[in-house]
């Protein structure tokens, strides 16, 4: 088990008071795992990617603990996370394309980046070097400042220097939607390719396109509104969801082959509920086609199969 | 690269081309007779002489030429470094009055910036540290931004120069030496400069402290400064960072903001007597001496051109960003 | 996490932000002052009512000049004019650079390149000398004239920091929707964009407010202010040439320059406060 | 970064030290001097710069030797020229260059100076002995051919300020070395008694040969005179002079001026001035200081001529200049009636702080007392009434009409005038507002108005202007010179500076009696005063202009470093403290040889 | 119904303008009536220009577009409203559309003031509703409200509203769906297609291909400015030709199978041609020669109703 997560639940904290973003999740990770966390803008699963290594001004942690490897990370001290940022834990943030300092030499900024956590830049330099082959990118980047690059060049150096410290955990944060098909292709296949070579232990890529992740995910794990929904290997997801929810998304999607004068597809009626107070119970309770007086409890994310966690009262009904 | 600056350089010309030829029309427009105001002072009761006097002042002042042709005489004089006879100063020609001026306000003037520049960024980087520092320290930023120059100067002559006596009140340096490369010179000179450069220095100090102070706030929100932070990068880099990167806006600031500072030095000078282009200014207005007030008017427009046009290179050199706008070009 | 903006959340913040509020309360006072002080005055303006030189005393509360005069009265009318100059040199300021910066924001194009030129220019070129030469000009000056002058030439950063936000709004798919709907250049300029763009314009205000005051004073005290009336700036000017300090009638010489000093301060601290409480970013501090 | 400005800031720094160091043997060497100087003159500048550089040690001007002086320059020195009458630097003529009589004011003493003696051997003969043994600085004797060439100088050039001299004198002949006789064809005995003190003999052999423009508007740097002091720098805060140590006067008066220096400082602000008198920087101030009394019983050493008020001397009548041109101030009643109106009580006190005294209905500084005629002053003489001047206007047909508490003219149009003084000038200004006041009081619609200097003197010398303050006229060895400026005549288009009669005020009968008293004999007082007496009837009558004070000669004298001031003490030395141009040759040099140094501890 | 002619743009770069980019190149295409036409290309490929030509938002450098047989590059004032009135767009960015301190109704209140001046209120109300009711939202829940309080996709619809109150017969719909989320985006597509079926002309632009073809009949393929390939939908998406579109299409992240091959295609430096192929430094295929780099291929009919530019199909 590389990442062990429970009960985590984190707030923001606003003027009108406490957004419940993230609200007791439970879930591991295996060695090698790369997990795709999707779900609608809002749900929560920025929150989480990031609470796991830097919680902004606004975000407050309220409970639960995060292991790592058998450690426990610190996440509400941010001091105390500071030793194991980028060593194990580390971030492709959403906005990678300004990620870079605008006035510094990557090479630069690299080095003192490096320099500052204590690791000797010389040391480091050949492995640099070659992981800058693997995504394609020369080595006179280092000598450029990151606006002489494009974006999917800054994508991937920042792809590279991220995981330059070989984290036990990667988050990357919807590092593709900036991208068009090609390089989004071309990025993904690399993640893959970085845990292929064990530069980093498991990963959870975050995403609102489930079809990007149904390429590389080993897994994927579904948020609605703050609440873990469902989490199972790829193709069960894709082929076999269980939740509600899941299975209206994934036939909301539109594929290569499908035609309005052929096949109506539908959405998902109606709007998530305003995570500032929450309804109680199943959130996704208002929206649901199957729901009943059960969902006004909160559904337990209960592994119905193996690796096949739910959190759904129907269908542990039906399961049982 | 090459283009940026044909671009800046022509821009400058153009602006340059203006002013001279604003600087041109300010004789021709003022009213008032200087000649008269020059002999006004005379206060001879022999009045039939000074009209033979006028006659002459006026010719050799004279302004008969048709005016386009006034206008290229005027540049043509401009590029042999004419500017004409002081009337205040007469017959000193406009050139040297401005010359002997000039050190002065190099004096006062650059070092309070760039030191003034300096340590008021490093004062208001210090500030935005937290917020109590931030409240604590930013008050007094904005008072001393929002201080009358002149108000200051005069204060400060008061409690350091009448209260304590401890530094002279006026002139550039003490009326009991001749200028000379001595110690003793210097030491004087250093003396009557302090006070004229403390109260552009704490003036100006305030405004950059405030300025780095808002800007660096910016920078610490900025995505890097997020990224950085998640790479658990200290503190200090971080700041570094943003510091440098703030500091670019603030250089920018510093070109907009040389007119004011050239309008406090003039005040300064004109509190503790200073010789200064500034002081000549005020007495050239006074006097009418409208060529005066031309060469001064325009040795300021040089001289904040020729800063502009250095903070641009500055600027270029800092800033990647800007090399890389330079070969896009707007659109 | 997208925040609801709305106008109450402004005012939320504005209640909640100690520099607004300081900065607003101390500019409010003085306001009250230029405006009631002259009710209270217990002598007129400019009149030698005492004999000499008197510090302050329940007779007169701020003391008198060395002629004389009622130091109050002179204060709270040159406290008055004080704004005047701000209002109408920041204002116009401010309008001029709304309307440079407007259309060449908007515009683009050559028009743009043009008023960037211009701007550049009125920008590079030193202008509170072109304002002394301006001033001296006429024989006779008055405030509304000298507030005019400093307007006309202090408007070009306002119009580049205008024109820069302009520049981002007339990009926004809003101003797109407004064109097809067959609105007129004007109309969105005025019903679409300004709108947006209120809290900053009222910054930029202020700044200008700020800085015509501090204009006004220099000129004032080197001698180049109104020919009539009365300001804090004439009031230094006047103390300094009757070398109050120097004789020891500080109460003549300080209190105009810890006016303007407090006015502008005040100004700059609430502008801080207003960006805290515009740009959400800043909140957080 | 912090390498790169601190760099720059100290290159900056050491380039500006070069500059403004090595400046001081750029001004002493113009490029305008030396155009405009001749061929002999340039020997001299280039020894005067050679000596300069052979001694760099001497930088400085040792404080108990030195006399620093304030009040004269208000810009930097840029002439040395005697003949520019109103820019030449501070003791140009005085202290370098001679004149050949000096006259005392307080004394009313005329002061053999060059001359030996001058006397008026026939009604159209004067003949003028000089004295033996002057020399000019550069060791040249002052000779008969010296102050004949000086005098023609004004027939040879127009421009020359005494040119006009040429009018009434005939020719100038030299008797032997030291005997000269002028011929007269129209003898003005109170002009010439006037030029005696104020014509600078210039060396023949050094100005020679100049014409009329290099004599006239050339700088004269270095000025070589024969004088007690010879030019030592000048810059742009100061003018300074050492003292000529083979002087002739030492032997050829038996005087000795005390200081070695003479260190003249430009005059800033009256802030800067009081600011350097406070700190002990000026010996002689000669600025309007306002709040004088405040710092006289401050304890700081300062000391004026009396020790009560009015402290100081009256220098110059500061009056009401009326434009006549305009209605209503073309009607003599109403005139009249402002006269009544000004409590100039108010401005000597509020606004002087009793520093200045109330003028005379004439107009006739205290010095010529003897010639105020008391019975026209206390018939036709006005003082402060705003009753009178009421009545005046009432008489006259002034009335308010419209309720506005303002009169209107007799033929009914609105009377909206405006008074005057440059802006800066904070006295006049202060006095313009009381004046004003005054005037509103009695139903006289005036408001205070403050343009710049130029602005002013132009409306003033055009004929644009309602009401304007000047002072224009300042003491002299004759009343004719006071009234030759109020009456001045012709009244022309442009009525520059130098012709008082900004007014334009007409009048044929006294512009004879003006006349005439010019050419009365200084010592037929009699004469004199029949004159003066019917000028000051119609003068009165008219009320042309109205005086309303003595501005005086600003003088603070610092005890410090050097004592035995002119006072109005018993004993102390009776001369003008002044520095002003003109005033060095009415009797202020002699103050230099009273002056005693302070024994340094 | 709407006919582009070689439509073209360029911005001027460089400090004097001397050098012109090409941001649409020689575009030629027309939509019928009730027709759905898919632009699809990659950022930069210059498809929302051609959009922002049609609605006249950005001048057209050279070429034509015709609406009805009229050229609308000339068209002013009283002409240019009622062109408006017939087509109107809809954008990427919902929230962006509506000036974010005034209520979302206000768009709605423009219209009226704009078009339907003399139009009393009541009648307009009932007509807002019509409106309101025809995108599928309930007026009582959208109505008065600041659009940061309404869902994407409800502006979205909104903003389609807003286009039918005119007499609409073409929608310039420019990534319309892109930023709402899976859950609704599908069905402001639906409501798309259910336009069309009323006779409205769509061009939807777009960079998801399945997006692209879910809802038209013909698709034209942008690279950099330039039409690469163009035609039926189908024919487009089963056999695509040039090897840009192939390159798309094997991009394409599909649920139901994974990727072929691993594509190296990073789009790094591309060098920039001026003449000739957009596609050449990117183009795999063995055949591309010399003539690819100085020539710029010509659209050429394969088959009916399927064009394509490359030199592979020259002859």
């Amino acid at each position: 088990m590389s990442l062990n997560i429970e009960n985590l639940t984190v707030y923001y904290q606003t003027l009108k008071g406490e957004v419940h973003a993230l609200e007791d999740a439970s879930f591991s990770l295996t060695d090698g795992e790369i997990m795709g966390l999707a779900g609608e803008s809002g749900c929560g699963k920025t929150t989480l990617g990031t609470s796991l290594i830097l919680l902004n001004g606004r975000m407050r942690y309220i409970r639960g603990t995060v292991l790592l490897d058998g450690q426990e990370l610190p996440i509400w001290d941010n001091r105390g996370m500071d030793e194991f940022r980028f060593k194990q834990v580390s971030l492709i943030p959403q906005y990678a394309m300004s990620a870079m300092n605008p006035t510094r030499r990557i090479g630069k900024m690299v080095h003192e980046l490096i320099e500052a956590r204590h690791e000797d830049y010389n040391e480091i330099m050949p492995e640099l070097k070659r992981r800058l082959d693997l995504v394609e990118l020369p080595q006179e980047v280092l000598k450029l400042y990151p606006i002489e690059l494009s974006g999917g060049m800054k994508q991937r150096m920042v792809m590279v220097l991220s995981t330059l410290l070989n984290p036990s955990l990667l988050i990357a944060d919807e590092i593709t939607s900036a991208l068009d098909v090609s390089t989004q292709k071309a990025v993904v296949e690399m993640l893959a390719e970085f845990r292929d070579r064990k530069f980093v232990k498991s990963m959870i890529v975050i995403t609102h396109d489930i079809s990007i992740l149904s390429q590389v995910a080993d897994s994927i794990m579904v948020m609605y509104a703050g609440q873990l929904s469902e989490k199972a290997p790829t193709e069960t997801i894709i082929r076999h969801a269980r939740h509600p929810y899941t299975k209206l998304l994934i036939s909301s999607l539109p594929k290569v082959g499908i035609k309005y004068s052929e096949e109506i597809l539908h959405g998902i009626p109606g709007k998530p509920p305003l995570l500032l107070d929450p309804p109680i119970g199943c959130r996704f309770r208002d929206r649901c086609p199957v729901a009943y007086e059960k969902c006004t409890q909160v559904p337990p994310f209960l592994e119905l199969d193996k690796d096949h966690f739910v959190a759904c009262w129907k269908e542990f009904e039906e399961h049982a | 690269m090459r283009r940026y600056f044909l671009r800046k350089i022509l821009i400058y010309l153009l602006t340059f081309f203006v002013a001279v030829t604003i600087d041109w029309m300010i004789p021709r427009f003022m009213p008032g007779d200087p000649v008269m105001n020059m002999l006004s002072k005379a206060g001879s009761m022999h009045a039939e002489a000074q009209e033979v006097m006028y006659g002459y002042l006026t010719s050799s002042f004279g302004l008969d030429l048709p005016v386009w042709q006034q206008y290229v005489n005027f540049w043509k004089a401009l590029f042999h470094g004419d500017l004409g006879i002081s009337i205040l100063q007469f017959p000193k020609p406009v050139i040297d009055v401005i010359k002997s001026a000039l050190p002065y306000d190099l004096l006062l003037l650059i070092p309070s910036i760039l030191l003034s520049y300096y340590a008021g960024n490093k004062f208001g980087a210090y500030a935005a540290r937290s917020k109590r520092m931030d409240n604590t320290l930013l008050p007094i930023g904005y008072i001393l931004t929002a201080t009358p120059y002149m108000w200051l100067g005069i204060l400060l002559g008061w409690v350091f120069a009448i209260i304590l006596n401890i530094f002279p009140i006026s002139g550039a340096y003490s009326y009991a030496l001749k200028p000379a490369l001595s110690w003793t010179f210097i030491k004087s000179v250093l003396e009557h400069w302090f006070l004229p450069f403390m109260s552009l220095f704490i003036v100006q100090f305030g405004g950059w402290a405030i300025g780095m102070r808002n800007m660096i706030i910016y920078e610490l929100e900025a995505d890097y400064a997020h990224y950085l932070e998640a790479l658990g990068a200290p503190r200090k880099l971080i700041r570094r960072y943003a510091y440098n990167n703030a500091q670019l806006p603030q250089l920018s600031g510093l070109a907009l903001k040389l007119g004011v500072i050239v309008a406090g030095a003039m005040s300064t000078e004109i509190v503790f007597s200073y010789p200064g282009i500034g002081y000549l200014i005020l007495m050239a207005i006074q006097n009418s001496d409208y060529y005066l007030l031309q060469g001064c008017f325009l040795f300021i427009i040089i001289g904040v051109l020729l800063a502009n046009f250095i903070i641009d290179i500055v600027f270029v050199l800092v800033d990647p960003r800007t090399r890389l706008g330079m070969q896009g070009g707007a659109s | 996490m997208s925040e609801p903006k709305k106008k109450n959340e402004f005012l939320y913040f504005a209640m909640r932000n100690g520099k607004l509020k300081v900065g607003a309360v101390i500019v409010f006072i003085f306001v009250l002052i230029a405006i009631f002080g002259p009710k209270f005055a217990r002598y007129p303006l400019n009149e030698f009512v005492a004999g000499g030189p008197n510090p302050p005393s329940a007779d007169f509360y701020m003391g008198t000049t060395a002629y004389g005069q009622d130091v109050y009265a002179q204060f709270v009318y040159g406290l008055g004019t004080t704004f005047i100059v701000g209002i109408i040199g920041g204002g116009l300021a401010t309008l001029l650079g709304m309307l440079v910066g407007f259309v060449g924001g908007y515009k683009g194009g050559w028009v743009d390149e043009v008023l960037n030129i211009i701007t550049n220019i009125i920008l590079v070129i030193p202008t509170f000398a072109l304002l002394l030469i301006m001033v001296a000009y006429l024989k006779l000056r008055g405030v509304l004239i000298e507030s005019i002058f400093i307007g006309l030439t202090s408007w070009p950063w306002a119009a580049r920091a205008i024109r820069a936000q302009t520049f981002s709004l007339a990009n926004r798919e809003f101003v797109d929707l407004a064109k097809l709907s067959g609105m007129k250049t004007m109309k969105i300029l005025f019903r679409e964009i300004a709108p947006n763009m209120m809290s900053y314009l009222f910054m930029t205000f202020i700044l200008q407010f700020g800085g015509a005051i501090l204009t006004a004073a220099t000129l004032d005290f080197i001698g180049l202010g109104p020919t009539q009336g009365v300001s804090l700036g004439l009031m230094m000017n006047w103390a300094t040439n009757g070398s109050a300090l120097l004789l020891g009638y500080w109460w003549w010489f300080v209190p105009p320059g810890i006016a303007i000093t407090a006015v502008v301060g005040a100004l700059y601290i609430m502008n801080v406060g207003l960006d805290e409480v515009f740009n959400p970013k800043l909140r957080e501090m | 970064m912090r390498k790169v400005v601190l760099t720059i800031l100290s290159l900056i720094m050491v380039a500006s030290f070069v500059l403004i160091g090595c400046a001081s043997t750029a001004a002493d060497t113009p490029a305008a001097a030396a155009e405009s100087t001749t061929a002999e003159e340039a020997a001299p500048v280039a020894e005067e710069a050679a000596m300069e550089e052979a001694a760099p040690a001497m930088v400085d001007y040792p404080r108990a030797e030195t006399l620093y002086t304030m009040g004269k320059q208000w810009g930097p020195a840029t002439s040395w020229n005697p003949l520019q009458q109103g820019s030449y630097a501070m003791g140009t003529i005085g202290l370098c260059y001679e004149t050949l009589f000096l006259y005392n004011p307080l004394t009313d003493e005329y002061i053999p100076w060059i001359a030996d003696s001058g006397d008026w051997v026939d009604d159209t003969t004067y003949q003028l002995k000089i004295k033996e043994g002057v020399t000019f600085s550069d060791g040249e004797a002052l000779t008969a051919d010296d102050v004949i060439f000086t005098l023609e100088m004004g027939k040879n050039f127009q421009s020359v300020y005494y040119s006009e001299l040429w009018a009434w004198l005939d020719s100038v002949e030299k008797v032997d070395d030291y005997t000269i006789t002028m011929m007269f064809t129209n003898p003005l005995y109170q002009e010439w008694a006037n030029y005696l003190y104020s014509i600078a003999i210039l060396p023949q052999h050094l100005w020679e040969g100049l014409t009329e423009e290099e004599a006239v508007v050339g700088a004269n740097q270095p000025p070589v005179g024969s004088g007690p002091y010879m030019y030592e720098s000048a810059d742009e805060a100061k003018v300074a002079w050492v003292r000529n140590d083979s002087w002739w006067g030492i032997k050829g008066l038996g005087l000795e001026v005390a200081p070695k220096y003479i260190v003249d400082i430009n005059n800033i602000s009256n802030n800067a001035a009081l600011g350097m008198v406070l700190q002990g920087q000026v010996d002689l101030d000669n600025n309007y200081l306002p709040g004088i009394a405040s710092v006289i019983n401050g304890g700081y050493g300062i000391t004026t001529y009396y020790p009560d008020e009015p402290y100081m001397l009256s220098a110059n009548t500061a009056w009401l200049v009326m434009n006549l041109t305009k209605a209503p101030m073309d009607d003599a009643a109403f005139r009249r009636a402002v006269s009544f109106a000004i409590k100039v009580e108010d401005i000597v006190s509020k606004d002087y702080g009793n520093i200045v005294v109330p003028a005379n209905s004439t107009g006739l500084l205290p010095i010529w007392d003897q010639f105020v005629d008391q019975d026209v002053v206390d018939e036709l003489g006005f003082s402060y009434d705003p009753d009178e001047a009421k009545a005046i206007l009432a008489a006259a047909g002034y009335k308010d009409i419209d309720g506005d508490g303002f009169v209107e003219a007799p033929d009914g149009s609105t009377i909206a005038l405006e008074i005057g003084c440059p802006n800066g000038w904070s006295d006049w200004m202060v006095a313009i507002q009381i004046i004003s006041q005054n005037l509103k009081e009695v139903g006289i619609n005036v408001e205070p108005v403050y343009p710049d200097y130029s602005a002013l003197t132009a409306g003033l010398y055009g004929g644009d202007f309602d009401m304007v303050i000047n002072n224009d006229a300042q003491m002299s060895n004759t009343v004719w010179s006071y009234y030759h400026f109020i009456f001045y005549h012709p009244i022309k288009e442009q009525m520059i500076s130098g012709t008082g009669n900004y007014g334009r005020y007409e009048n044929q009968e006294v512009f004879d009696l003006v006349d005439q008293l010019d050419a009365t004999p200084i010592t037929d007082v009699e004469g004199m005063k029949a004159i003066i007496s019917q000028i000051q009837t119609i003068q009165l009558t008219d009320v042309p202009m109205i005086p309303l004070w003595y501005n005086g000669v600003w003088a603070q004298t610092d005890n410090t470093y050097w004592t035995n001031w002119p006072s109005s003490a018993e004993g102390a030395p009776k001369y003008v403290p002044a520095t002003w141009n003109g005033y060095w040759n009415m009797g202020a040099v002699l103050m230099l040889t009273e002056l005693e140094p302070v024994a340094a501890e | 119904m709407l006919k582009l002619s070689e439509i073209t743009k360029t911005y001027k770069v460089g400090t004097f303008g001397g050098k012109s980019l090409y941001a649409v190149r020689k575009v030629s295409f027309d939509i019928k009536d009730g027709e759905v036409i898919s632009l699809i290309g990659e950022s930069g490929s210059g498809k929302s220009t051609i959009g922002r030509m049609i609605l006249k938002l950005t001048s057209i450098t050279s070429g034509s577009i015709e609406f009805n047989g009229q050229d609308i590059s000339t068209i002013k004032k009283a002409d240019l409203k009622d062109y408006y009135s017939h087509v109107q767009g809809v954008f990427q960015d919902p929230f962006s559309s509506c000036n974010p301190i005034f209520k979302a109704d206000r768009i709605f209140e423009i219209m009226h003031e704009e078009f339907f001046p003399s139009m009393p209120r009541e009648e307009w109300d009932e007509k807002l509703v019509e409106a309101l009711h025809c995108v599928g939202l309930n007026p009582e829940h959208v109505q008065n409200k600041f659009p940061h309080q309404l869902s994407g996709g409800q502006l979205q619809r909104f903003l389609i509203a807003r286009a039918l109150l005119l007499d609409l017969k073409f929608l310039v719909a420019d990534e319309i769906i892109s930023m709402l989320d899976a859950s609704t985006r599908i069905d402001v597509l639906n409501l798309l297609a259910d336009l069309k079926s009323h006779g409205l002309s769509i061009l939807f632009i777009t960079h998801d291909l399945s997006l692209g073809y879910y809802i038209s009949e013909r698709a034209v393929i942008l690279y950099k400015g330039t039409v690469v390939e163009m035609g039926e939908t189908d024919k487009i998406y089963h056999t695509p030709l040039h090897p840009y579109t192939q390159m798309l299409m094997a991009s394409v992240p599909h649920l139901d199978h994974k990727w072929e091959q691993k594509t190296t295609d990073l789009g790094g430096k591309v060098e920039d041609i001026t003449e000739g192929c957009v596609y050449f430094s990117r183009c795999p295929l063995e055949g591309k020669g010399e003539q690819c780099r100085a020539d710029i291929p010509p659209l050429v009919e394969v088959e009916p109703g399927h064009q394509v530019a490359c030199c592979c199909f020259q002859k």
